[in-house]
């Protein structure tokens, strides 16, 4: 196992009280493993990148540990965090057009980046790296408003993944592109794992058509809790949780076109993550809840690799 | 580049002749008939002797002539460097009023913007974010900023010169002393321009630190700090780009506040009777003297117009997006 | 952020209540507003109270201060206490005029200058230009010397007047970024003219922007009129703040010993505007979630 | 960026030093045309001016010199006349006599003859002889139009040279109450220098390199300052047997009153010729000031401040009103509230304390006024003027409305401070004035075309003579404008006759001039044309801790006025600085 969440709870502190954003998930990833994150907005699946990696000022972990690569992640010890981020951890963030420093030239920010962590450049691995996604080399001696949107994404791609981390989060890295960029995109992420550039990846997002592509394992998030996880082409075909049944009904035909907003189109909205009412928190819209679903769930694994948390698997 | 500096130069130019025709404007819109007051102060009391002088000095000042011909006059004697001669100090030529004057207010204004500001930004910067600073400093610039130049000026006049003693209160440098270029002579003029430079110091510096540090607060949220957070880079680093990005709008400020950083320095000077501008215009407004006036203005209005231009191109020169959009449009 | 409202989606009145809710608990924004609110008070009833002329003579001449004469008096006996709270009262005026005024001004020609963009866009920005550089010195005087009558609202005027630019080229920038957004390109496809698309949708949108510059061009006008005030181009009628300093300080208070005649009416205007500033940054922090300490 | 700032620093340090120096070094006049002439003594051109051989003097000058022409005796730079030019006579108030300067003696040898003999071995400080044909060429300047002397000519017929040493002057009519003035008023400029200079040059040159016969030289002028040198060599060394102690005189401009008590409190200063309100304060405290009295009014008096009515304007055209409104104004209020007593309560005649001997006590006991709110309110129902709508003032005798106002030129705070008072203390009468500050240039005008009702003037300093005065007050005939005398344009020509008649009387027949001035008390205090207010002072407020010896009225200090005035020096400005002594000794 590369990484392993288990038990894991972080709240975001506000005005009104503790939102639980992340209410005790837990999963494991292996090496080389692709995970798919989806989810509805608002489930959860940003907050678990974003502890994964560094965590807001308003966040908080309410319990549960991260263990990557055998050692535990100090997740909410932004200090000490350091030490692990980008070597071990490292992010594609959803705002890849606005991520880099407008005025410095790339070759200089990335100089002064890798010096910083302690890293020296090397100037011939970076070219190459470049090349692999079609960036030519003058992209160096450019600022960052030279370049084109797609440009710029894959100068992220390539500057996160320099020191090799075991752990990539890819958050929403496709949302903002159009379709045949999102696959290049998508390509790219597969070839960084090929050449060993990471060893694990989770790939967050809200359109499971394109997850399907690329990720080897789909979790499926509801609430802040894990609804259904299990290999990619096994949610898409054999989906077990009504939630992801649900969900993936509401596409017309898998794997042709994603719909963003579908994914909310079923009935109802998430009970609020400020005080949630105990119990499934599907119940109030599955069609198929009964009595029990007044309790949690138990996540249950079914098959190998196929965990599911509902009453009525 | 040249198709961004036609432009700006444009703008300038044009202000200029705006700034120019005002000027010729003022004494024309002002009450009172400067020759009949220069008359007035002369001590002649035989009726015959006061026309005599008024006809002359009307002529002199080419009041008798149709406006048209006193407006091309104004600017050809403009273009000459002919300002006039001031009536205050009469018969001393404006333009050699003016340039015994302008020395003292560059030395007053220059190193008091450009320290304040580069002072003001490091303060902004570092106190940005951290609690106890922000707590401390910060409350500092906010009395300073708003407080009113003269107010600040005659406190520390008095405070350091009359009851302690340490600094004069008047003068452009000790009246015991002659110009020269010794070590003493130097060190009295910096004993001189201490305090007048250190009240409009303080003042702008609390302007610009605040600026700078809610500037630096937007960087510090800004996408690419986040990136960088993420990728564990040191605060150090982080809070260098932001700087580097915050001094930005912090050169667009420095050009939109130059004209109230004049006037800050003109108030001053009237309350160190320091030997530049300030103390003139004063005058000069006492005494309706409009050459002066008129002289001293197009300086200002040129000085400004002059620094403008200089923090433009080292806008150029700093931020990368400028050049490098006018890079596109040559392409 | 982004999470909280994924959780909770934003309505409009909530976010109007969640901005009051931070609003009360800002530091910055209480205490400055307080500041002002005291001020404003002692400057809008004090005159009412103290009816005493401002500028009447007393029998005891420089005397400090005392249970009779909370701020002194000056060297020709006037009470110090009364001038203060009438000048208070002008410079509040002299500020909401000002402010006002150039706000309005700064508005109109940045928002069509920014909403127009074009012709009208390079006309107006270069006017805007021209009167930045101008020093606003050179135009008051003249106005000061031609209309001899100086009032306080005349001098605000004035201000108003010379102050705008700033302002216009903030605001134009703000709807410049606006123009092209959904909502105003909806309003445009339905037909909305030039006048109601900026009252109804970009003005709005910005509401929280354009308090703060008015804040600023308030503080400005109140820092212009004292200087205003202090070279002898002040209101000659009736008192601000600025006057009681010139008057104080071309009748040597300091240097006499008389700093309660010199030190309030600074202390005063500093305060104001000082509160001013850190009221907005508060504002700013409430507006702007982002700006919130952590 | 980091390291830029740091760069920037020093940078921005060494530019002002740059600027500042060249401020400096770009104004001093190049002193190598004053000392080549002079035999400059050793350490003649100090970098540093020793403190105790220097005089720190200031009240005169405002703003930067503006030239150094003894012809513009009203704006060039302090000490042209009196220090560096001098004139053939000075004029002692205190012994009410003229002492020869320049001029050894002078005398009328006839009717209209008037004969100068001139003092031997005065050189200019060129090192040319001084002779009477220097006299004469610049008495005969005033031949030019626009000479502000130029006047003089019209009763001077001719002035000859008959000897190096004796000038005459001859006349068509002798004024010899003007003709004194004019003695000790006049700077003697040299000819040889002078003589192709065209009119524009000599009435609008700034002479930058001045060479005069006086106690100094200039030796530098900057923006703030004009400083003078004492001249070894001066001839009144041994001619008059007097010495100005000061080797170096600095006269600052200050740019206002408060900057000048600033500099005093910091000893920075030894004479400040400024109004500084408060000063009475620092003068019971210890500061180490000293004025001419120790108590109120605490200085000599320079001038009469008036209120003057508009007497072509309704109702100042009616002598009634004007000394009604002569009872109504409190003085003393002025003199306690606005100057804290550092002015004095003028006699109802106006004329000066110096002037004393000439005031006929008899009439001013039967006509003359004071401060009685009751009588003025009796001169107005007497004369007509009466409240009929009850509004608290008094309206014209033909029921409309009296509403006057009073201007006085803004910026001018004393003024302005009395302007209120005077409206406060006539509403008490039930007199409606309302006051007015309009800017200097604007008061000016209003004045001279006679459109205004009421104002305060003080624009006659005191002289050798009460015509002067009364000169002011009754000169005819009324122009459309008035720029320097009776801005009340009040016509009364046999007023102006007796002025006249006064001028003709000789300045050692006091007994004549007093029966001529007694005629005149009397139509003034009739009439009232002016109203006197109170005396403005000599302001003069010295430092003790480098130079003694002050001028005082206690004890065997000297009793010249503490003066660098421009034209008061040869009024005894000059004399005090010969009595100086330094503390230290």
């Amino acid at each position: 196992m590369s990484l392993l969440v288990s038990e894991l709870k972080v709240h975001y502190r506000t005005l009104r009280g503790d939102v639980r954003a992340l209410d005790g998930v837990t999963f494991g990833l292996r090496d080389g493993e692709i995970l798919g994150l989806v989810g509805e907005s608002g489930c959860g699946k940003s907050t678990l990148g974003k502890s994964l990696i560094r965590m807001d000022g308003r966040m908080r972990r309410a319990g549960g540990t991260v263990v990557l690569d055998g050692r535990e992640l100090p997740i909410d010890d932004d200090r000490a965090m350091n030490a692990f981020r980008f070597r071990e951890v490292s992010l594609i963030p959803q705002y890849a057009m606005s991520a880099l420093n407008p005025t410095r030239k790339l070759r200089r920010m990335v100089g002064e980046l890798l010096r910083s962590r302690g890293a020296p450049l090397d100037a011939e691995e970076l070219e190459r790296r470049m090349s692999q996604v079609g960036l030519p080399r003058e992209v160096l001696d450019r600022y960052p408003i030279e370049l084109s949107g797609g440009m710029k994404q894959r100068m992220v791609m390539v500057i996160s993944t320099l020191l090799d981390p075991s752990l990539l989060i890819a958050d929403e890295v496709t949302s903002a592109l159009d379709v045949s960029t999102q696959k290049a995109v998508a390509r790219a992420l597969l070839g960084f794992r090929e050449r060993g550039y990471v060893k694990s990846m989770i790939f967050v997002t809200h359109d499971i058509a394109l997850t399907h592509h690329i990720a080897d394992t789909i979790m499926v998030m509801y609430a802040g809790r894990l609804a259904e996880k299990a290999p990619a082409d096994v949610i898409v075909k054999k989906p077990r949780h009504p939630y992801t049944r649900l969900l993936l009904d509401a596409l017309p035909e898998v794997g042709v076109r994603y719909a963003d907003r579908r994914l909310e189109g079923i009935a109802g909205s998430p009970p609020s993550l400020l005080d949630p009412p105990p119990g499934c928190r599907f119940r109030a819209r599955c069609p198929i809840a009964g009595d029990e679903c007044a309790e949690d769930p138990p996540v249950a694994e079914l098959t190998p690799g196929h965990h599911v948390a509902c009453w009525k698997v | 580049m040249r198709r961004y500096f036609s432009r700006k130069l444009l703008i300038y130019g044009l202000t200029f002749f705006v700034a120019v025709t005002v000027n010729w404007m003022i004494p024309r819109f002002m009450p009172g008939d400067p020759v009949a007051s220069m008359v007035a102060r002369a001590n002649v009391n035989k009726p015959e002797a006061v026309e005599a002088m008024r006809a002359y000095y009307t002529g002199l000042f080419g009041l008798d002539q149709p406006l048209w011909q006193q407006y091309a006059n104004f600017w050809g004697a403009l273009l000459r460097g002919d300002f006039g001669v001031s009536i205050w100090l009469f018969p001393t030529p404006v333009s050699e009023v003016i340039t015994r004057a302008v020395p003292y207010t560059l030395a007053l204004i220059v190193p008091s913007v450009l320290l304040s500001w580069v002072v003001g930004n490091r303060f902004g910067a570092y106190a940005a974010r951290r609690r106890l600073l922000d707590n401390t400093v910060l409350p500092v610039g906010y009395v300073l900023t708003a407080m009113p130049y003269m107010w600040l000026a005659v406190l520390l006049a008095w405070a350091f010169g009359v009851i302690l003693g340490w600094f004069p209160v008047a003068g452009g440098y000790s009246f015991s002393m002659r110009p020269n270029w010794s070590v003493t002579f130097l060190l009295d003029l910096l004993h001189h321009w201490a305090l007048p430079f250190l009240s409009l110091f303080l003042v702008a510096l609390g302007g610009w630190a605040i600026g700078m540090r809610n500037m630096i607060i937007y960087e510090l949220e800004s996408d690419y700090s986040n990136y960088l957070a993420a990728l564990g880079a040191p605060s150090r680093l982080i809070r260098r780009y932001a700087f580097r990005n915050a001094v930005l709008p912090q050169i667009t400020g420095l050009a939109l506040q130059l004209g109230v950083l004049v006037a800050g320095a003109l108030v001053t000077e009237i309350v160190f009777a320091y030997p530049g501008l300030g103390s003139l215009i004063l005058k000069a407004i006492q005494n309706k003297d409009f050459f002066l006036l008129q002289g001293t203005f197009l300086f200002i209005v040129l000085g400004v117009l002059i620094a403008n231009f200089i923090i433009d191109i080292v806008y150029v020169v700093v931020d990368p997006r400028t050049r490098a959009g006018m890079a596109g449009a040559q392409a | 952020m982004s999470a909280l409202q994924e959780v909770a989606p934003p309505e409009r009145a909530g976010v109007r209540r969640e901005a009051l809710y931070f609003a009360v608990r800002n530091g910055k924004l209480m205490a400055g507003f307080g500041i002002v609110l005291v001020l404003l008070l002692l400057g809008l009833l004090g005159p009412v109270l103290f009816t005493d002329a401002p500028n009447e003579y007393g029998p005891q001449p420089m005397s400090p201060p005392s249970a009779e004469h909370w701020f002194g008096t000056t060297t020709f006996g006037q009470d110090v206490f009364t001038q203060f709270v009438h000048g208070l009262r002008s410079t509040f005026a002299v500020g909401v005029v000002g402010g006002g005024i150039a706000a309005v001004i700064g508005m109109l020609v940045g928002f069509v200058a920014g909403y127009r963009g074009g012709v009208v866009d390079e006309i107006l920005n270069m006017l805007t230009n021209v009167i930045l550089v101008i020093p606003t010195l050179a135009v008051l005087l003249i106005v000061n010397a031609y209309l001899g009558i100086r009032s306080v609202a005349v001098q605000g005027l004035f201000i108003g007047l010379t102050q705008w630019p700033w302002a216009a080229r903030a605001i134009r920038a703000q709807t410049f970024s606006l123009r092209t957004r959904e909502f105003v390109d909806l309003a445009r496809m339905s037909g909305a003219g030039t006048g109601r698309i900026i009252a109804r949708e970009i003005a709005p949108n910005m509401s929280s922007y354009l308090f703060m510059t008015f804040i600023l061009l308030f503080g400005g006008s109140v820092l212009i009129a004292s200087s205003l005030d202090f070279i002898g181009l002040g209101p000659t009628e009736g008192v601000s703040l600025g006057l009681m300093l010139q008057n104080a300080n071309q009748w040597s208070a300091l240097q006499l010993g008389l700093w309660w005649w010199f030190v309030p009416p600074g202390a005063a205007i500093t305060a104001v505007v000082g509160a001013l500033y850190v009221a907005n940054v508060g504002l700013d922090e409430v507006f702007n979630p982002k700006l919130r300490e952590t | 960026m980091r390291n830029r700032a740091r760069i920037m620093i020093p940078l921005v340090a060494a530019g002002l030093l740059a600027a500042a120096c060249s401020g400096g070094g770009a104004t001093p006049t190049p002193p190598a045309s004053q000392s080549q002439s002079q035999g400059a003594p050793a350490g003649a051109n100090p970098d540093q001016l020793p403190r105790n051989e220097t005089l720190y003097t200031t009240g005169t000058q405002w703003g930067p010199p503006p030239n150094f022409n003894p012809i513009r005796e009203w704006d060039s730079a302090v000490g042209t006349k009196g220090l560096v030019y001098e004139t053939l006579f000075h004029y002692d108030p205190n012994a009410a006599k003229l002492n020869g300067w320049l001029a050894e003696s002078g005398s009328w040898t006839g009717d209209t003859t008037y004969e100068v003999k001139l003092r031997q071995g005065v050189k200019w400080s060129d090192g040319r002889p001084f002779t009477a044909k220097d006299v004469v060429f610049s008495f005969e300047l005033g031949k030019m139009e626009t000479i502000p002397y130029h006047h003089l000519w019209d009763w001077l017929k001719a002035v000859e040279a008959a000897d190096d040493q004796t000038v005459t002057f001859t006349f068509a009519k002798a004024n010899y109450q003007q003709w004194d003035f004019n003695l000790y008023t006049r700077s003697i400029v040299p000819e040889h220098i002078w003589k192709d200079r065209p009119e524009k040059e000599v009435l609008d040159g700034i002479n930058e390199n001045p060479v005069g016969t006086g106690a100094y030289t200039f030796l530098s002028k900057d923006q703030d300052r004009v400083v003078l040198q004492r001249r070894d060599d001066w001839w009144g060394k041994t001619a008059l047997n007097m010495e100005p102690k000061p080797r170096y005189i600095v006269d600052i401009a200050t740019p206002s009153n408060e900057v000048a008590m600033g500099m005093l409190l910091q000893k920075g200063l030894d004479l400040s010729n400024n109004f500084l309100p408060g000063v009475a304060n620092l003068v019971k405290g210890n500061f180490g000031l000293t004025t001419f009295y120790n108590e109120p009014p605490f200085m000599l008096s320079a001038n009469t401040a008036w209120l003057v009515p508009n007497t072509t304007k309704k109702p100042m055209d009616d002598p009634a009103f004007r000394k009604a409104l002569a009872s109504s104004v409190d003085v003393k209020k002025i003199v306690e509230g606005v100057y804290g007593n550092l002015v004095k309560a003028a006699s109802p005649t106006g004329l000066l304390p110096q002037w004393d001997a000439y005031v006929d006590q008899g009439v001013v006991s039967s006509s003359g006024f004071a401060f009685d709110p009751a009588k003025a309110k009796k001169l107005l129902a007497d004369a007509g003027y009466k409240d009929g709508d009850g509004d608290g003032y008094v309206e014209n005798k033909d029921g409309s409305k009296i509403g006057l106002t009073l201007i006085v030129p803004s910026g001018w705070t004393d003024w302005m401070e009395s302007a209120r008072s005077i409206s406060a203390s006539a509403k008490a009468a039930g007199i409606q004035i309302t006051p007015e500050f309009p800017d200097f240039n604007a008061l000016v005008e209003q004045r001279a075309k006679g459109d205004f009702d009421l104002l305060i003037n003080n624009e006659r300093q005191l002289s050798n003579s009460p015509y002067t005065y009364y000169e002011y007050m009754f000169q005819l005939p009324v122009q459309k404008q008035q720029n320097t005398v009776n801005f009340a344009r009040y016509q009364n020509e046999q007023a102006w006759a007796l002025v006249q008649d006064l001028d003709q009387i000789k300045t050692d027949d006091a007994e004549g001039m007093k029966k001529v001035i007694s005629q005149l008390q009397q139509i003034h205090l009739d009439d009232m044309p002016v109203i006197p207010l109170w005396y403005n002072g000599l302001w003069a407020q010295s430092s003790t801790s480098v130079w003694k010896n002050w001028p005082a009225a206690a004890g065997g200090a000297p009793k010249t006025g503490a003066v660098m005035w421009r034209n008061w020096l040869e009024l005894g400005g000059f004399e005090t600085l010969t009595q100086l002594q330094p503390a230290a000794s």
